[in-house]
């Protein structure tokens, strides 16, 4: 003989809520946390966009000469600078991922800011060591060495 | 000293969109947020509206951005805010729900959240005489999650739940977690799809203003991390 | 609107939600109106524990239980209901378990249980570990884990509607109650059969208080201006260790891990004054040596408060056992209490007295027996009376949830009785006094602000009708007061719209206060003894002759007053004298 | 009331993603290595060439080491072009098994992993269920196009040589 008062007219307010679209993006202080997601999912974003024109590029796999000028174009002073770049999305996007997966997986999350700022330098240091022949190709053209 | 409160206001019964209002206010270091709050109310303009009951970080009440940042206004010192006299302090509402009046937002869509996670003890077995028994470690695990008051500092800080409003968010998930992991509740067969579905565990991108936010300082991240593992295995 | 059901539950603290749920489970359709989110009920700051004679830890029995709380009542609580409440408690407590409280747990898995003020072993011989707690959240979740089970067992809650009316027919029987929508400022009313009033406390009376700015103790005055009674009203609770100051609850569960009290001299002062238990003595007791301490001028600095020292026990039980205050002390006081020690002073805690009702929750008009059809109360705005005239520690949440759950029992049962007679009656345009008093509020432009009559009420109630009262200050309260119901009726509110204004709610409540404070205040005057929390200083002697029973204030609302007598049940402890 | 939470059970998805990412770290380190690091095999070199140059059909210098294992597996008169230091690896039939293999692997693993993450990303922005749905629809399309494109390539790399 229970009643079933969800069966009755909604009552917490009599007024029914509107949601208007609420913003999507919110201004709010920026600690390690959401910076580390933001430029993740920033890097995530520009290395899928390179992913495909990479991907559609392997056409001129099977074409010497089309392959040839393919890689000869990368090699102008703007694919320097953007084989920078994407050297230091990619590892900062993996080096953050792996931050993630251990924060999900072996419950690193009370550890997750010292683990950041680790993570960072080794990614600051890679990304120097690894960058430096696409940055010293770069300065030598502009300084005409 | 003397502090500059920046308000944020709205009253949709006024038509005005919202501004931004700035009030004088005399302060001690050792004040609490709320207290700024109430000296405005009471002395200088009653209609400026906000929650509030215990005043002393409890009810969970006042949950509100201060200085650009999910806090609970009774449980945050003047001197943490600011340096020093004619300094600014900033009050909005949480972001990511409608607001009802200046800091009041409405909460409907926050608690359906935590009624959808199955928020209560499922154990169909009768119970014994006494006690059902649990040791202290087994209550350990569940313990951080217990201290959880429902403020929503939590989701309304969660830039996913910001991007898909129906992300069903850390305060609903934690108190999933809380029973999930209760050595006395049987009911992961019906709780576990909930929260692993498209609305839940899989938007934690580990963000981590949620535990940042938490004024019980509950490392939420953590326990939604064991969820999500818990979530995993279950499928095999 | 009107909303209809069978019960009404008008607050949603552990009381509310205690009755709510066993009324549900016991079939009933049932209501919860709050003018907070149940959640944000002051239930959920009760810290310390919740005491229940399980023997998890040492031997314990309910009759020492009850022992405790007829002596800790200074003989003044009605013995029958202190033994229901001591023998359900066990069960009940493991009722809630198994709704899923989460408890802490010693080491064989079951609750853990430590000390408290005023409880002991075999009749008053050396405290006894008799508080379930949850570390120091204990009523956070019960409130918590309460809530859970009314929301999966479909309880109809109405959040932020401020009950502001109880309806009645001409015959006296309890037919709804008249509610303000707090979002909408819209007026409903609720037709049911049954109203349980179940509003808390009203700490907020007082200058310093542990209570939530919510404790206005609505309920008090709505029944009181329904010309039924309240009882006991002059025993009202001082805390002893309340934050200097701010007036937050430091728990007696710090003494009861062993925090000690000292003066300016670092003297242990409670040793001097109750042998026995010490700094675990009643909190009547501890209050009154505190400030005895601080007019003999061993207050800390000159100032009034004196030190509760923590530093003793170790970082370790701080941090797991009580790990809230810690953080209370660290926040507000700036305060590390493993290393210094709290400065603390007493806070207006807890009102013994209410509305009088029986055991299972049904009010009173009169004496025993005399209920009014229809209408409840539970939790602290009622009065069974198991704290007499002074509660211990712990017995608060007890109260709340053994007669919540008698009561929803209660109520269930009789609505099965009823179920074929239709609701009563509601009177013609129920909602017409509530909106008036509404209109008038709204429609004054000129007159003072609500800050400046609740303040001064305030300190009328802190400086005149505290711990310590005597004839001249309590006449001064009450001309006060009398000046106050003036000015609480001429308040100006700046926020005239519908949406969400609080204002006119805190215009409201200052009514209510000045309705209640009046009946505290009167209700001193007339108690010509020294009881419990209840000091007179032109009565220092507890008078059993003449005063042995329970006031009943009855209020025409204007100022006028009288009182009535009521009988106090002894059934195995006979008044003796009160020795810690 | 919405209703919340009543879809299927995402866990896997997200497990391989996790799997996918840190997989990819170990195939990006060869990846960037091999292409850019290792001096007889880099088919990238630390060298600018300006919009002139490449017009007129310049191609980048390679190391002595890459020149002299060219030259050895092709003759002494081949030229060293990009081109052929690609096919120097695919030359040798282990090897090229080796590397196609690596290669179409990196290639699932990537398309998995970018792509899954480029839709919860869209999924978090798009609210409503059909502008998800083609969405996501999209998406996955392109991501098959670039599948075939890529295993095609990867697959007759060397066959024409
Ligand atoms: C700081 C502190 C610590 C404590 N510690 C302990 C302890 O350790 N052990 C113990 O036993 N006791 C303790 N107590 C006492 C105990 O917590 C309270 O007495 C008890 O919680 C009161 O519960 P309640 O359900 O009666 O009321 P509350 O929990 O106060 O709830 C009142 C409800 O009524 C509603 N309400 C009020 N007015 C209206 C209205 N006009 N219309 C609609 N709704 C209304 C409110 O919204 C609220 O939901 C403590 C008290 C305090 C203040
Ligand atoms: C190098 C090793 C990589 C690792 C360890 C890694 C790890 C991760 C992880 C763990 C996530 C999930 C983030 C989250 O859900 O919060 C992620 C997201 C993502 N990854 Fe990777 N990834 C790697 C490489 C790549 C590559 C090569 C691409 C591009 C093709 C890529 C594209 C993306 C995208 C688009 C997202 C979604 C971002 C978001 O949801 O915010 N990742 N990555
Ligand atoms: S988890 Fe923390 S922030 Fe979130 S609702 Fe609970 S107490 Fe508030
Ligand atoms: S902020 Fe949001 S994404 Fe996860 S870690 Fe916290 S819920
Ligand atoms: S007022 Fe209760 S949490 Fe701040």
């Amino acid at each position: 003989m229970a009643v079933e008062t969800l069966e009755r007219p909604p009552a917490e307010t009599t007024e029914a809520p509107v949601y208007e679209d609420d913003a999507r993006i919110v201004r709010y202080k920026i600690r390690t946390g959401m910076f580390a997601w933001m430029a993740h999912r920033l890097s995530g974003i520009a290395i899928v966009i390179y992913l495909i024109l990479h991907v559609w590029g392997l056409k001129a796999l099977t074409d010497r000469d089309a392959f040839n000028a393919l890689i000869a174009g990368y090699h102008a002073p703007i694919f320097k600078i953007g084989e920078f770049l994407l050297l230091a999305a990619v590892a900062y996007h993996a080096f953050n991922g792996l931050r993630i997966v251990l924060i999900d997986f072996l419950g690193w999350s009370p550890k997750q800011k010292r683990l950041f700022w680790t993570l960072a330098a080794v990614t600051a240091a890679i990304i120097v060591i690894g960058g430096y022949p696409s940055i010293y190709a770069v300065v030598t053209y502009f300084t005409g060495g | 000293m003397k502090l500059n409160v920046k308000v944020r206001r709205y009253d949709p019964e006024s038509g005005k969109p919202p501004y931004w209002a700035t009030y004088e206010v005399p302060a001690e270091p050792m004040d609490s947020a709320l207290s700024l709050l109430l000296h405005i109310k009471w002395h200088l303009d009653g209609t400026l509206t906000f929650r509030k009951s215990c005043a002393h970080g409890i009810c969970g009440s006042d949950a509100m951005q201060i200085n650009g940042e999910n806090k609970l206004a009774c449980s945050v010192l003047v001197q943490d805010l600011v340096k020093g006299d004619g300094d600014t302090i900033s009050f909005a509402p949480l972001p990511g729900s409608p607001v009802i009046k200046d800091l009041v937002i409405d909460q409907t869509r926050f608690f359906e959240k935590y009624r959808a996670v199955m928020p209560w003890l499922i154990n169909d077995t009768p119970p014994p005489e006494r006690e059902r028994l649990q040791s202290p470690e087994e209550h350990a695990i569940i313990e951080d999650a217990t201290k959880c008051i429902m403020c929503g500092a939590c989701t309304h800080s969660c830039p996913s739940t910001w991007a898909d409003p129906d992300y069903l968010g850390p305060a609903a998930m934690l108190k999933a977690y809380r029973y999930t992991f209760d050595s006395r509740d049987a009911g992961s067969a019906q709780r576990l799809p909930i929260v692993d579905s498209k609305d839940g565990l899989w938007k934690c991108y580990t963000i981590f203003n949620c535990v940042q936010a938490c004024p019980k300082e509950i490392d939420i991240t953590r326990w939604l991390s064991a969820l999500k593992r818990k979530a995993v295995t279950a499928q095999y | 609107m009107t909303f209809s059901h069978d019960i009404v539950i008008v607050g949603a603290g552990g009381a509310g939600l205690m009755a709510a749920l066993y009324a549900r489970e016991g079939g009933a359709d049932v209501a919860v109106v709050s003018k907070l989110h149940p959640l944000r009920s002051h239930t959920g700051a009760a810290q310390g524990g919740i005491g229940a004679a399980l023997g998890n830890e040492e031997e314990d029995h309910w009759l020492w239980h009850a022992f405790d709380t007829v002596k800790g009542s200074d003989y003044i609580g009605d013995q029958d209901a202190i033994e229901i409440m001591c023998q359900d408690a066990p069960r009940t407590i493991v009722e809630l378990e198994h709704y899923g409280v989460p408890f802490s747990r010693n080491k064989q898995g079951k609750i853990s249980q430590r000390r408290f003020g005023g409880h002991t072993r075999n009749f008053g011989e050396a405290p006894v570990r008799r508080a379930c707690h949850a570390a120091d959240r204990t009523g956070h979740t019960i409130l918590h884990t309460l809530y859970d089970q009314c929301v999966k067992n479909h309880v109809r809650f109405y959040d932020e509607f401020q009950v502001l009316d109880l309806l009645m027919t001409p015959d006296g029987e309890t037919c709804g109650v008249v509610a303000y929508e707090i979002l909408t400022g819209e007026i409903h009313t609720f037709h049911a059969k049954i109203v349980c009033f179940a509003t808390g406390g009203y700490g907020r009376a007082f200058k310093t208080t542990s209570n939530a700015h919510a404790g206005t103790g609505d309920g008090m005055a709505i029944v009181l201006r329904k010309g039924l009674p309240l009882e006991d009203m002059e025993f009202v609770q001082f805390h002893p260790t309340g934050l200097y100051r701010l007036g937050i609850l430091i728990t007696e569960g710090a003494r009861g891990e062993g925090g000690i009290l000292r003066n300016n001299e670092g003297e242990r002062f409670m040793e001097r004054y109750a042998p026995t238990v010490k700094d675990l003595a009643p909190r009547d007791l501890v209050s009154q040596c505190i400030y005895k301490e601080i007019r003999e001028g061993r207050g800390i600095n000159g100032k009034e408060y004196v030190h509760l020292d923590m530093t003793h026990v170790g970082e370790d039980v701080l941090l797991h056992k009580l790990p809230e205050i810690t953080v209370f002390s660290r926040t507000y006081m700036g305060i590390d209490p493993v290393k210094q020690p709290i400065p603390v002073a007493p806070t207006c805690h807890y009102a013994m007295g209410g509305i009088p009702t029986d055991h299972d929750g049904r009010v009173e008009r009169a004496q025993r027996g005399s209920t009014v059809p229809g209408l409840y109360a539970v939790g602290e705005c009622a009065c069974v009376s198991v704290h007499g005239a002074n509660r211990l520690g712990t017995n608060s949440l007890v109260d709340l949830v053994v007669f919540g759950r008698r009561a929803g029992i209660r109520m269930a049962q009789e609505i099965q009785d009823r179920r074929n007679e239709p609701k009563p009656l509601l009177p013609d345009d129920p909602q017409k006094p509530t909106r008036d008093l509404l209109d008038a509020i709204l429609s004054r432009t000129e007159g003072e602000p609500v800050v400046a009559v609740r303040t001064d009420l305030q300190q009328t109630m802190m400086d005149n009708v505290s711990v310590f009262r005597n004839e001249e200050t309590l006449t001064q309260a009450l001309a006060d007061l009398k000046a106050l119901r003036e000015r609480a009726r001429r308040v100006v509110v700046r926020d005239k719209g519908k949406r969400f204004n609080t204002e006119l709610m805190d215009a409201v409540e200052i009514g209510f206060m000045v309705d209640y404070a009046e009946a505290i205040a009167a209700g001193a005057k007339y108690r010509t003894e020294s009881r419990g929390a209840h000091s007179r200083e032109d009565y220092p002697q507890r008078d059993d002759e003449h005063w042995l029973k329970h006031t009943l204030f009855y209020s025409d609302g204007q100022g006028g007053y009288e009182f009535g007598d009521k009988k106090v049940i002894i059934t195995r402890f006979q008044p003796k004298e009160r020795k810690y | 009331m919405r209703t919340y939470g009543t879809n299927r059970s995402n866990a896997l998805n997200w497990f391989l993603h996790r799997i996918t990412g840190t997989f990819l770290i170990f195939l990006l380190i060869t990846h960037f290595w091999v292409q850019h690091y290792d001096a007889q095999t880099a088919t990238v070199v630390a060298q600018t060439l300006s919009s002139e140059q490449i017009e007129q059909g310049v191609l980048p210098e390679y190391s002595s080491e890459a020149r002299a294992a060219v030259k050895a597996k092709f003759g002494p008169d081949a030229t060293v072009t990009p081109y052929d230091v690609v096919m120097l690896r695919l030359a040798d039939p282990v090897y090229a098994v080796l590397w196609k293999g690596f290669n179409i692997l990196f290639l699932i693993f990537a398309l998995h992993h970018g792509f899954y993450g480029l839709n919860n990303i869209l999924s978090d922005y798009i609210r409503n269920d059909m502008g998800r749905l083609v969405a996501r629809v999209l998406s996955w399309s392109l991501a098959l196009v670039l599948l075939v494109v890529g295993l095609y390539a990867v697959i007759t790399a060397g066959w024409t040589y």
